[in-house]
């Protein structure tokens, strides 16, 4: 038997299982459900739109059955994959994922796509302004503020992780990390103030907005350079992936996770790589603004999968650097230049240019 | 942070091969380091007491999957040193141009090894794929990919096969292209330079007393290569340079193994050209005489060298084998001290350590 | 070369990128990939490949060479009733253990093992890669491929057919056959001094009885264990010849040897085993075969 | 960065100074010779280049260190260690980067008593091939830093490249 055959029997097994699911559903939740089903049927009846209601049902079964699924594969997963070392610090241990996952989805959510693309409600717009009476933008206040609170929330769920694997390897992932993150932080948050000072708004939309003319990576062009350096290091992508090298930690702070919750930490990698992805076209790249031929989400969908392309390439090219050099980057090259960029556009504020 | 001891090893990507690379650590800097070698020890030297000459060639092979056919051909010379036969000019020429190939394809596997080791997965992707184009020309010469089993006490197995010298010279020219294409990505990255530059520094003076053979002795600025030096096989009539740098650093090593595949190319070239006609082995002698052989061998890790003591039987009496990898091993704590634990990737990555050699 | 600078380079990561991508947009564009399909296609594998063997059953003599020399143990021979061949010995080799080093196929003295290039042996057991000597049966593979080891025409002899004449040294023009008394039978046996035989097949026209005939001979880059004969342990009894695949021992009697017997007639003569070294290729059954310790062969383990 | 690249060379194990004076084989054997002439029983010019020296175990640490030090000999190849009948036979190869040459040292111990005197404090490399003729030959060496097993576990009872080694478990 050849993979071939292999998976053309499971698929085989997996369809079989669904017909049959589907004839023992239909013969067993009608007697469970009479008065329910009854119900519906007379409503349907009644209004006259049975195909409509059947096709929902049929909707809502195999939603069912795909639920029963995952149970089953998270099942799978819990009895054979993942294991919990014995010498590990429970609560820690478990934790970490969950807060290095929730975190960076939380900054994903913060970041509008366009101006009709966004998480939030439109009934209550903020004043997003940092002095108030300025204008007002919907969705998250403050938006900036918060998309780079919460990206900076992951160095704690990994030296939570590293901690409590209790590992050689994962401690010195989860320091490295730790030290990197909080000294990439500062660069990158100065980079980002030059933007808000020369946008005059906290909030993406605003950010956005007054690249309307001119991206912000062209007269902030350092700055640009810089922010990209520092979402290298923040997304741990390979010339800055120290806490993960593989080659001197094994997996680095990763080490001791399998299964589910590795594919997690692994998963979140990369899509921490498109948030920076997405900050970088936001902050700098003029966000959704485009040609109309194309809607804006899709726009800024482009421009953030070329950044993270870029930042794939980089990390394909070149060795990662040592831990001492990484900080010695960061504080005495990174910071100096960002704060040239921050008088950049402290002059370009000044001078009226914006 | 408290100092403690990290056991890089015996399954750790950074070892490749069986060892255990013990280093005590003060928050990321080394302060202590212990190499344990012998989990891949095989006994090869009491094997060979039980085997006639002929089969022990398949045995040496097994010595370095990344260069078997040096140890094989240091195997050969040293028999021949024994029984005192001489081997056809022919033969000589292909074993000159076979180990050339072989010494660039352990320097591309070492390169692919090192630049994954600092991490550039590229470096391992490009150098495997044009290592295959050398893996491919000995296949065709010898008949198998990895343990070739191709010299033969007073020969080679057979002869070159056909359109074998204008594969060899395309693949000398390719080599010599894609050389270029490595330097863009190597030295051409300031990443890279920052991790090479000044680390794992030795000096001269202590690699001559710590028995430091190969790369790593010439990285340090001693011009001491076996084919210049004690000339055996055709090197005494074939020009060519031993690369050497004064800077005894990771770089230093990486630059003498990149010159030394230019050199390698010119090697082959020069042998392929030069190669005469005529008889490519000789029937040797069933029985060694009672007496000593000595074969010594620029291997691409460092001075290989073999001691068989015959005693008139068609068995050897004892087979000494010298790994350069053993004795280079043994100095890692030397050029450990001092530095962060990334760097015992790139100073254990310049050993190009090949652990069946050093375990036997 | 040797002193060249280091090339610092102010490119920090745009060079390696460069390059990358250039490799990219290549394979990408021009679309030729480094990697091939693998079950589907195949890489063209060198004549020489050494994969799994083929046993030529009709030029295999069962002289158990491939065994001996084998490094690892993995060749064993079994005896097999053919229907064509009767009953042989022949080769097995044990996938699990070998090596691959293609020494079985070198040190064969009739050329009848060879390596093909079918290298795709894995299976589920390792009693399923024990290939028995029916599993490498192939007795046309030697027409597929062109020979490697050079054939020679040797003048062999025949023992029980030498009257011991001596034309055939006599009319040597290399004067490479000298004719050596055989202890105890009282004739003389012509020994050919291979190295100087230029294979001229003037002794074997010379010869009246058909003793001395030219048979090819493949040339062997081994040099094998001769056997070394005692006469005063040879009880004659006629095993070793037996044993010999090469057929190389003859067992001649012995004038004066005879026995007188109780009722007054005299016995057969004693035989002895005479060799003829030239058909020998050293593979020690005769060694292995003799109970009496008649037979020496250093280097040969029982 | 203070210890970075320090020198970790132990105490009594001084650098090698480079001779680059031509000398021949035979004013090798000469030179070794006249500074230990009983200790010197048997040498021989076995090629160009090799030149085999007897020498009793004595005197052995004297020789290295003379070898080292006036004839300019930086560099210990490889120590082996050979069973015979009726003695064991330790081998230095020694060789010169300079002189291009190699000097095949042997000393011999009795059976009963397979002791020698360290080489290591003269030649750093030495040290792992002492390790290792301990290990597979039991040879043991006085003065040697650390003489533990290297290729085999520590717990091993055999040195199996004796002759008389059956095979342990």
């Amino acid at each position: 038997m050849n993979l071939f055959e292999f998976s053309y029997g499971i698929i085989h097994w997996l369809v079989d299982l669904v017909n049959n699911l589907w004839y023992w559903l239909g013969d067993v939740l009608p007697w469970v459900f009479g008065d329910f089903f009854d119900a519906v049927g007379d409503f349907a009846a009644s209004h006259g739109h049975i195909a409509v209601m059947a096709m929902l049902v049929e909707a809502l079964i195999i939603i069912i059955i795909g639920l029963v699924n995952v149970l089953n594969f998270i099942w799978i997963d819990r009895k054979f994959m993942i294991i919990t070392p014995a010498k590990v610090d429970r609560m820690g241990f478990l934790l970490a994922p969950v807060i290095f996952v929730g975190s960076s989805i939380a900054a994903m959510c913060t970041i509008p796509m366009g101006f009709e693309f966004y998480v939030g409600t439109n009934d209550t717009p903020y004043s997003s302004y940092p002095l108030p009476g300025g204008p007002e933008y919907p969705g998250v206040p403050a938006s900036a503020l918060v998309a780079f609170a919460l990206f900076a929330i992951a160095p704690f769920a990994i030296l939570t992780a590293g901690w409590s694997s209790n590992n050689k390897y994962t401690l010195i992932g989860g320091l490295r990390s730790a030290a990197q993150m909080m000294s990439y932080e500062i660069p990158m948050l100065l980079c980002v103030a030059s933007v808000v000072l020369l946008a005059g708004s906290f909030s993406f939309f605003g950010i956005v907005e007054a690249q309307h003319d001119i991206w912000f990576a062209i007269p902030l062009f350092l700055g640009f350079i810089v922010f990209l350096t520092c979402l290298v290091a923040e997304v741990e992508i390979q010339p800055f992936d120290l806490p993960e090298a593989e080659a001197e930690l094994v997996e680095g702070w990763t080490t001791e996770y399998g299964g589910a919750r590795f594919g997690l930490f692994m998963m979140t990698g990369y899509l921490r790589g498109y948030i920076g992805g997405a900050l970088a076209v936001a902050m700098f790249l003029g966000g959704w603004h485009g040609p109309a031929i194309i809607p804006d989400p899709i726009w800024f969908l482009i421009k953030a999968y070329i950044v993270f392309v870029v930042i794939e390439w980089m990390r394909w090219s070149v060795p990662r650097v040592r831990v001492d050099q990484i900080l010695n980057i960061g504080w005495k090259r990174l910071l100096p230049l960002a704060m040239l960029n921050l008088l950049i556009a402290a002059i370009l504020r000044t001078l009226e240019v914006f | 942070m408290a100092e403690m001891w990290i056991n890089m090893g015996p399954q750790h990507p950074m070892t490749h091969g069986l060892w255990n690379l013990r280093v005590k650590v003060d928050g990321e800097t080394i302060v202590d380091a212990e190499p344990e070698v012998g989990y891949l020890h095989r006994g090869i030297e009491k094997i060979c007491e039980d085997r006639t000459y002929t089969q022990i060639i398949p045995i040496t092979d097994r010595l370095c999957y990344g260069s078997s056919l040096t140890w094989s051909h240091l195997y050969c010379l040293t028999v021949e040193d024994l029984m005192g036969i001489e081997v056809p000019e022919r033969a000589e020429y292909i074993r000159v141009a076979a180990i050339e190939m072989q010494r660039i394809a352990s320097h591309l596997m070492w390169l692919a090894a090192y630049a994954a080791d600092l991490g550039a997965m590229i470096g391992f992707i490009y150098t495997m794929r044009d290592r295959e184009i050398f893996i491919d020309l000995l296949q065709a010469l010898t008949g198998s990919r990895l343990t070739y089993n191709y010299p033969r006490i007073g020969g080679v197995a057979h002869d070159t096969p056909p359109n074998f010298e204008r594969d060899s010279l395309r693949a000398c020219d390719y080599m010599e292209k894609k050389l270029k294409e490595y330097e863009d990505l190597f030295d051409g990255s300031k990443v890279f330079m920052m991790r090479n530059v000044d680390v794992g520094k030795l000096k001269k003076e202590d690699a001559m007393n710590l028995g430091i053979t190969g790369p790593l002795l010439r990285g340090s600025g001693c011009n001491y290569d076996l084919r210049k030096d004690m000339p055996y096989s055709v090197y005494p009539e074939i020009d060519f340079e031993a690369a050497t740098h004064p800077d005894g650093d990771c770089y230093a090593r990486y630059r003498i193994r990149m010159d030394e595949m230019y050199q390698s190319c010119r090697i082959i070239r020069q042998a392929i050209q030069k190669m005469p006609k005529g008889k490519w082995r000789i029937v040797a002698p069933r029985n060694a005489p009672a007496g000593t052989g000595l074969g010594r061998v620029e291997d691409p890790r460092g001075e290989g060298m073999m001691y068989i003591v015959g005693n008139g039987t068609d068995r050897p009496y004892r087979v000494k084998i010298r790994s350069p990898i053993f004795v280079s091993v043994s100095a890692a704590k030397h050029m450990l001290l001092g530095y962060k634990v990334a760097d015992v990737v790139a100073i254990m990555g310049s050993f190009d350590m090949c652990i069946g050699e050093t375990d036997r | 070369m040797t002193d060249k600078k280091r090339t610092r380079s102010p490119g920090f990561v745009l060079r390696p990128m460069k390059r990358t991508g250039t490799q990219v947009a290549r394979s990408l564009i021009l679309g030729k990939p480094n990697t091939i399909l693998y079950p589907y296609q195949k890489l063209a594998l060198p004549p020489t490949y050494r994969g799994k063997h083929v046993v030529d059953f009709k030029k295999c003599i069962g002289c158990s060479n491939c065994v001996q020399i084998c490094p690892n143990d993995c060749m064993w021979m079994e005896k097999i009733d053919d229907p064509e061949l009767g009953k042989i010995e022949r080769p097995g080799v044990d996938y699990a253990r070998c090596l691959f080093c293609g020494l079985c196929v070198e040190v064969c003295p009739t050329v009848a093992i060879h390596e093909t290039g079918e290298f795709e042996l894995a299976d589920r057991t390792r009693e399923k890669l024990r290939y028995g000597p029916k599993e490498l049966r192939d007795d046309s593979y030697a027409d597929k491929i062109s020979e490697e080891r050079q054939k020679r025409s040797l003048p062999v002899l025949d023992m029980g057919k030498c009257t011991s004449c001596e034309k055939c040294a006599g009319e040597c023009p290399e004067m490479c056959i000298a004719m050596v008394p055989v202890e105890g039978v009282g004739k003389k046996k012509p020994e050919i001094n291979l190295a100087k035989c230029t294979s001229c097949g003037k002794c074997a026209v010379v010869c009246a009885d058909k003793a001395l005939t030219m048979m090819d001979a493949y040339e062997s880059y081994f040099e094998m264990p001769e056997p070394r004969f005692i006469l005063k342990n040879c009880t004659g009894c006629g095993a070793c010849a037996k044993a010999c695949p090469a057929d190389c021992i003859y067992m001649i009697e012995m004038p004066g040897t005879e026995r007188v017997l109780k009722d007054g007639k005299k016995s057969k003569p004693k035989k002895r085993a005479v060799f003829v070294l030239e058909k020998c290729v050293g593979c020690g059954k005769c060694f292995r075969a003799c109970k009496f310790k008649a037979i020496e062969m250093p280097g040969v383990r029982k | 960065m203070a210890e970075r690249g320090k020198s970790v060379l132990r105490e009594g194990m001084e650098k090698a100074p480079s001779s680059v004076e031509d000398a021949p084989e035979e004013k090798i054997i000469k030179a070794l010779m006249n500074d230990f002439p009983t200790a010197i029983t048997d040498f021989k010019k076995l090629r160009a280049g090799v030149v085999r020296a007897k020498i009793e175990r004595r005197d052995l640490l004297k020789a290295c260190k003379f070898l080292r030090d006036s004839l300019g000999f930086e560099h210990i190849s490889m120590i082996s260690a050979v069973e015979y009948d009726n003695r064991f036979e330790i081998v230095y190869h020694i060789s010169s980067y300079a002189k291009r040459m190699v000097v095949e040292l042997i000393t011999d111990t009795p059976l009963d008593d397979p002791t020698v005197e360290s080489v290591s404090s003269v030649w750093g490399g030495a040290n792992w091939h002492e390790r290792e003729a301990y290990d597979l030959m039991g040879i043991k060496f006085n003065n040697h830093p650390k003489l533990e097993r290297i290729l085999l576990p520590k717990d091993y009872l055999y040195h199996p490249l004796r002759k008389d080694f059956q095979g342990g478990d």
